[in-house]
């Protein structure tokens, strides 16, 4: 198993005649990912790498009949996100996916608004996505890069996109694997939140443990140690942090990594997490380490 | 987009919220060009301000307040603010007053692009207003206490009775029954009340308007007499991500405190200022900020953050200009990328290397997509790239202490 | 018994202060209703019959403590009343009248899309309210004349005041009495709709029949047949609908009263009604002895 | 409030909405008074809009719409449109052919306050767009077709799959992928698609703007060669409960098909006019609509409807001066009120009847909130007061038909 997606999600790709939308639709379909339509408006009638493209989300879905998309993921430019994850909403789609970079702040709010109104979750923007490793990708990874890539039964939940390529190949190179890696993104505002995964890699049979990589700012890893304080996580789970010695005030890395006031420091998120009984690392090498004296068989 | 307190102030009184009566004067033109005329010009323009707003009260002025114009917390304390009276024991008058004033705070050795002369107001009270979001709740947040003119983390953290929360739906906007309800819950007058919910209606428009990440006004004042609310300072933050459907906020060179912060944001490349030994040139947020803390944790200092990932990972040479106009003793490239691919970027720093030559070693760690190009390519032109990111940054910190020799 | 409001319905008054509010106050506890506090914005402190004025909705909530209202009568201007509901809304009140006549359009509409996201039920604008008699009253009902306001167990919904009063009175005469009777309102767009009642009535015990006054326009009448024919509605039902002779395309009466075309014709409810096996009256005078004919013991 | 069809392209022009260049010629004043000079002038006018609108054309014109300015539904049908042109074998110019056209719409016999002289738009589709609320949903809807230039209901009647709907939440408002969506849905291709997309979005922030509540485009043309989009009528309603904010369309004359009804509506007095014998003078909405039809019923006729219950139920002697402009043989008064208090409303009736002496008979039915009061009022100034509408109703039509004799 994995979370959010897997070998048996049905994909939707909104923006996929565009340069990356085309591109990362052939890798992700390379990764085993189902994807069954595609949409850019004023080109139904075209395919890319064999799917068909409709002119709006819902044209795909009345077309694709009782085999309709469960999740879409949109190469869709920043500014036309809103309009995108709403498109996707109204035909019922629960799992969205934007790699978007640079969505408006004010329509970050709207659209975790929206979607938490219909009980649905987006990822991101700002975020590589989505990926079960062996089973389905949605999103940009560098999949073929084996040292990071590695199928397997810890779960991860990231605000970075290298530095997660940093962090997993630490954990990588210890013997385990990824069950499902989700990246929350960069923004401010992410669609979905560290914590509000935390049940579904609780559920998962085939997830070990969680490595979480925050950074200073907001209260996303405050929230995570929330959950374990109550239970509603009791896997393994470890993080890493960056931002530690960044000065306050000062935006360092992304939108959402601000420190104001004592709220949102490094040192006050290890602190709830260590006190909730997580692992918190000091550095990326530490986190394979750290996660395999809590799961002592490789798994 | 931080806007400086007088820009805020032009903001407010667009949005219909009174601000105190003003006059500007500049120190530097806002493309960071010093202003004609020297300090001679500089208290004729002083002199003018005061008689242009003793002219516009209609009476005899008591006191101003000259507020320096810059980007930065605590300017009270820094001695950056001051009020000067007619009357204050020197004799003098409240031009000649002014002028020392100015004269005082430009001495203090801050980067100061303008004064702002302001009309001291009557207050019997001082309260605090903001908005921004909350990221969790996916909605607008109004913060507001009686206890305005302090820092209001600090009294978040020690009195958060003292500060009320309203949270706002972002699709319905705020309404009058919350302005009000925020009003009287704050324990305000009927008359007050009323003014402070018009006060609130305006700055949440103007929040909406200009696409703002907060707008802030603290203090606010009362008025004695009758109780009007009159902005006292302004901080006005845009979302950059909002800024392409802003013209009205063009990115100028007063706004940032250095040449290479403002050129890297013209170019829109992440940038701050430091004054460490290394430079930092990596790829993704994330990684950039842990490799300044790695290299905090080493015993370095930073020189620069700046990031070159995303969609600037074939700016190289430009992120590697901006790095050399610092004092920095090593430049160090850390990457990871995947769209970013290591062999473009590899690329674009040995182009770089060729063309800038630059004057200090360059320490290379540069992974992702198509990394064995990178390799080759780094290899052929005589570096000798790493693969682990702490490794780098120990040597970068030798280097930069010049404890190791390496080119 | 009786539906949405009773002796036990804990009441807000917004605008108590006003000229109407006081008025329409002392009426209602005459009438038995349980007004717990009223709210005028900058009169905290005084009262009105006895009764408690609050800032806001949100401060006489606290200060009732888990004796809070469970219901709001509002006396509020209808420029003013879309933010009155809002606030009640706010403060997780779930019943809502308002008698203001005038509210604009877009803001009914606003109104009922926002009562109906949190399964809220706003009575109105532009009718007298909602009346149990003997019980309870939120609203502006006559109910001192004895041939009208007779408690017993007919249910009555209606779109219009006056020509309520008139049928009711005909529905008296016949030893009947009012069970509940909700004045829906006339607006184009009523905040809680015919059908949306029936549940209510179905479930009394102490509703033996239903009356509606309908009118043309709109189509709350033949929702009320599409209930019947479903089995959600099982009791007896008489409707008198009134506009049967109004020229096509004028506005007459109500706001919502206007047929276009041949949707919202008075022929067309009275046969869908007749299909769905209730009665249906021309006149009003025929009201009281059509529901004799379903209901033949006096009740 | 129905706005005319050359009110309703202004607020298109307004919104960005593209409209056929046209000019008005009025033919009485917006207050309803001639316009000067009669028919001579009248003509001289309509030369100058033939003059301007070839002027603006650049080129010869070769048809052009005299359309007349009135609230009134098939006015094509009517013959109240008339498409004119140089060569139509009179051997006429087009000047010559508007005036003949113009004179032929008047000599119809309806009230004409203006004509709108427009050119003719060269065309190859014709379609329906239309904005409205729904009000069991609690959601705006548009409403669209390819076959426009119909009468909609006809068509949502025969052939509802023509139609296409789309719904839009009233607090987010119309998305750019709803606008695109119904574009493609109804087939029209990429540049259409993109014309009917910004259409849409900008007739509905006219929809929201004027507080709407309806706005319908019928037909759009859909112009030969490269595809525009242009409105070819214009339906526009102002919500009456809204016209308080919109001071930019004040109640005037030419809206109404009577003085009694214009009057009427100055003073917020719901009023309707017929031609038949019996004035209504009732009391709220749905009773005085129930009479309307008691009247039918029993083979009367109606002079007029009036309300006078709610917010006027002292505007007793207002109602009645407005009845006695009508030809009617009786009066008619109808009332079961609450805050309509029973005494105050029989205490105007009868300080009406004191005043304007009317000169046909009066029936009441007059009940509710001390309606002993009232009883005693009536009787007293000499009136027969009845209890019992379809009594009074009765009795109302035999007076007006002569067959019962009573005052």
């Amino acid at each position: 198993m994995s979370i959010f997606v897997d070998e048996t999600t049905r994909v939707l790709v909104q923006g996929i005649t565009g340069k990356e939308g085309s591109f990362w639709t052939k890798h992700m379909i390379e990764m085993g990912t189902q994807v069954i339509a595609g949409v850019t408006p004023g080109k139904e009638g075209e395919t890319v790498e064999g799917v068909p493209v409709y002119h709006s989300v819902a044209r795909a879905q009345r077309a694709s009949g009782e085999h309709a998309a469960d999740a879409a993921m949109l190469f869709v430019p920043p500014r036309f996100t809103k309009d995108a994850v709403y498109e996707a909403l109204d035909a019922s789609i629960q799992k969205i996916v934007t790699i978007a970079d640079g969505i408006p702040l004010h329509e970050q709010i709207e659209i975790r608004a929206a979607a938490r109104s219909q009980g649905a979750q987006v990822v991101g923007g700002n975020t590589s996505g989505v990926i079960s490793p062996g089973k389905s990708m949605l999103g940009i990874f560098p999949y073929w890069i084996q040292r990071v890539y590695k199928p397997g039964r810890i779960g991860i939940m990231t605000r970075s996109g290298s530095l997660t390529n940093e962090v997993t190949a630490m954990i990588v190179e210890q013997g385990f694997g990824v069950s499902t890696l989700i990246g929350v993104g960069g923004d401010p505002v992410p669609g979905t939140r560290f914590a509000e995964f935390l049940a579904q890699f609780e559920e998962d049979a085939d997830t070990d443990g969680v490595v979480i990589v925050g950074e200073l700012g907001g209260t996303m890893e405050e929230e995570v140690a929330e959950a374990i304080t109550e239970g509603r996580f009791t896997k393994p789970l470890v993080a890493f942090i960056g931002g530690r010695t960044a000065p306050k005030g000062k935006r360092m890395g992304h939108a959402g990594a601000i420190v104001t006031g004592s709220a949102g420091t490094v040192l006050a998120k290890a602190e709830a997490l260590t006190k909730a009984g997580a692992l918190v690392a000091d550095r990326p090498s530490q986190v394979g380490t750290m996660l395999r004296t809590r799961i002592p068989e490789t798994r | 987009m931080k806007r400086l307190e007088f820009q805020g102030k032009e903001l407010f009184s667009s949005a219909g919220i009174p601000v105190p009566a003003s006059r500007l004067v500049r120190v530097s033109e806002p493309d960071g060009t010093p202003t004609d005329g020297g300090t001679q010009a500089l208290h004729a323009r002083l002199l003018d301000a005061v008689a242009e707003l003793t002219q516009e009260a209609k009476g005899p002025l008591a006191s101003l307040v000259v507020k320096a114009q810059l980007d930065m917390g605590g300017r009270g304390k820094a001695g950056l603010i001051q009020l000067v009276r007619a009357d204050n024991g020197t004799g003098q008058d409240l031009a000649s007053a002014v002028v020392a004033a100015a004269g005082q705070i430009l001495d203090k050795g801050y980067r100061i692009p303008a004064l702002l002369i302001e009309e001291a107001v009557d207050l019997r009270e001082e309260l605090y207003l903001s908005i921004s979001v909350d990221p969790c709740a996916a909605c607008h947040v109004v913060l507001a206490s009686r206890e305005g003119g302090v820092d209001i983390e600090t009294l978040a953290a020690e009195r958060p009775d003292a500060i009320r929360r309203l949270d706002v739906d972002p699709f319905r906007g705020i309404q009058a029954y919350q302005t009000r309800g925020l009003a009287y819950d704050l324990g305000l007058d009927k008359t007050t009340a009323r003014n402070f919910a018009s006060l609130l209606t305006k700055l949440y428009a103007l929040f909406t308007r200009v696409d703002a990440e907060l707008v802030e006004i603290n203090p606010v004042f009362v008025t004695s007499g009758e109780p009007e609310l009159v902005a006292g300072d302004a901080k006005v933050i845009i979302d950059d991500n909002s800024l392409y459907r802003h013209t009205e906020f063009p990115i100028e060179r007063e706004q940032y405190d250095s040449d290479a912060a403002f050129e890297a944001a013209l170019e829109g490349i992440p940038y701050l200022q430091f004054d460490g030994t290394i430079s930092l040139m990596c790829a993704g947020a994330g990684l950039t900020t842990t490799v300044f803390d790695l290299v905090n944790y080493e015993g370095g200092s930073v020189a620069n953050y700046l990031e070159f990932g995303g969609p600037n990972y074939n700016k190289a040479q430009r992120a590697m200009e901006l790095c050399l106009q610092n004092k920095s003793a090593v430049i160090l490239i850390v990457t990871f990328g995947t769209i970013a691919r290591a062999d473009v970027m590899a690329e674009g720093v040995v182009n770089a290397i060729r063309t800038l030559k630059p004057d200090r070693p360059i320490v290379t760690c540069i992974r992702g997509t198509n990394e064995e190009g990178a390799d080759r390519i780094l290899r052929e032109a005589g570096l000798e790239p790493m693969y682990n990111t702490e490794e780098a940054v120990r040597l970068a910190v030798k280097l930069a202490a010049g404890t190791e020799a390496r080119v």
